[in-house]
């Protein structure tokens, strides 16, 4: 079971985490949340605005998915980005993977979010007090 | 073909997207940014760093020897920071 | 900030995320939960009796804590695991790591349950419909 | 000397603990199994396959040439299943 969510309203990890525990069937669930930092290497975050380019990030982030269900026999895959403007503190994305054992859900979990930083077309600008910065991949 | 940009590109090109018809010299995604960085400064300063720049056909990734003959959409952006 | 819970009674992997994202300081939060499984080889559980050694499971879990804390330098770290007998379905054990990256997130996360399995002494029992079958360590 | 057992040693040996007086020859971890497997036959049967038996010495684990003269309480049980 696939889920894929992008939206620009905050979401709940706990409704979000309350679900996936209602639907799994397996026995290891593995979930990630990366929130927006309240300081960065440029000082400190007032914002993050997220632009994306949506039918691809829907399209790559789908396959992503799929591929990673296949791999490693996922029972349940969730995934939710937002994009928009956020606040320091506020989730950026989860990532719930379930599995029978525990290996699987680590790994299919860690090669969605790598998968997804590198391919999904998402970019983050960081507002600060006096100025912004479109921030630059790092692998 | 429907040309979309993101991020820094469309900051500087100072578009979202805009339609633009292929030249008949144009044939690959490479030939197309030389067309658009000769046309107009905003171009230049957009997308002369090619190395940076990050082309998706029909929202598919592609290189930038790849045939555009059927793309109908061409989205050019830096490099992607999401997750 | 580290937190170490044994308990017998159930525990709301909700309200342990909401805590965990209101003391958590930077961006990156992986969680595993690991549950009894309703099928395992030896057919439909009814049952799972978990036996432990008190002391020395907190001790253990507390120290390998510690290690994960310094060497992946994380802002974050709770670990609640159950013993008595539960339910299929119901969570024995709960870690959650956050840290600036995602990658040291991660691997914290795995390497406390990896050590965790290894090392603190808790035993697994299966109660079938008519037999029951204590766990064999599976690494 | 407080002995614990866990788990399957437990039901077999049918005791969770007891206290056992170390005699004189007794020197490491290995010596007291032997001993304990010499006592009874519940010993023998739950502690013969010593491959399959872990140590816990005043809470640490240990390995079998552990010296036990120190030691206030040792746990001894089947191979942990947790997490």
């Amino acid at each position: 079971m696939i889920t894929v969510k992008i939206q620009k309203k905050q979401f709940n990890p706990q409704k979000i985490l309350i679900n996936a525990e209602k639907d799994k069937k397996y026995g290891a669930l593995v979930s990630f949340i990366g929130s927006v930092r309240e300081e960065t290497n440029n000082g400190k975050v007032k914002k993050l605005f997220i632009e994306h380019y949506k039918n691809m990030a829907e399209k790559i982030i789908y396959k992503t998915a799929l591929n990673a269900e296949k791999k490693w026999n996922l029972d349940y895959c969730y995934i939710i980005h937002r994009y928009g403007s956020l606040k320091a503190g506020e989730s950026i994305v989860m990532v719930i993977t379930c599995s029978k054992h525990r290996k699987e859900a680590y790994a299919a979990n860690q090669y969605i979010i790598d998968w997804l930083k590198i391919n999904a077309p998402f970019w983050k600008k960081e507002i600060f007090e006096n100025k912004s910065k479109w921030v630059e991949q790092t692998l | 073909m429907r040309v979309l940009y993101f991020a820094k590109v469309r900051e500087i090109i100072g578009l979202p997207e805009e339609n633009i018809d292929l030249p008949s010299n144009v044939q690959t995604v490479e030939d197309f940014l030389d067309y658009l960085i000769s046309k107009e400064n905003k171009y230049d300063l957009a997308l002369s760093n090619k190395e940076a720049i990050h082309i998706a056909c029909d929202e598919d990734h592609v290189d930038k020897d790849f045939i555009l003959k059927n793309t109908k959409e061409i989205a050019i952006f830096p490099p992607v920071t999401g997750g």
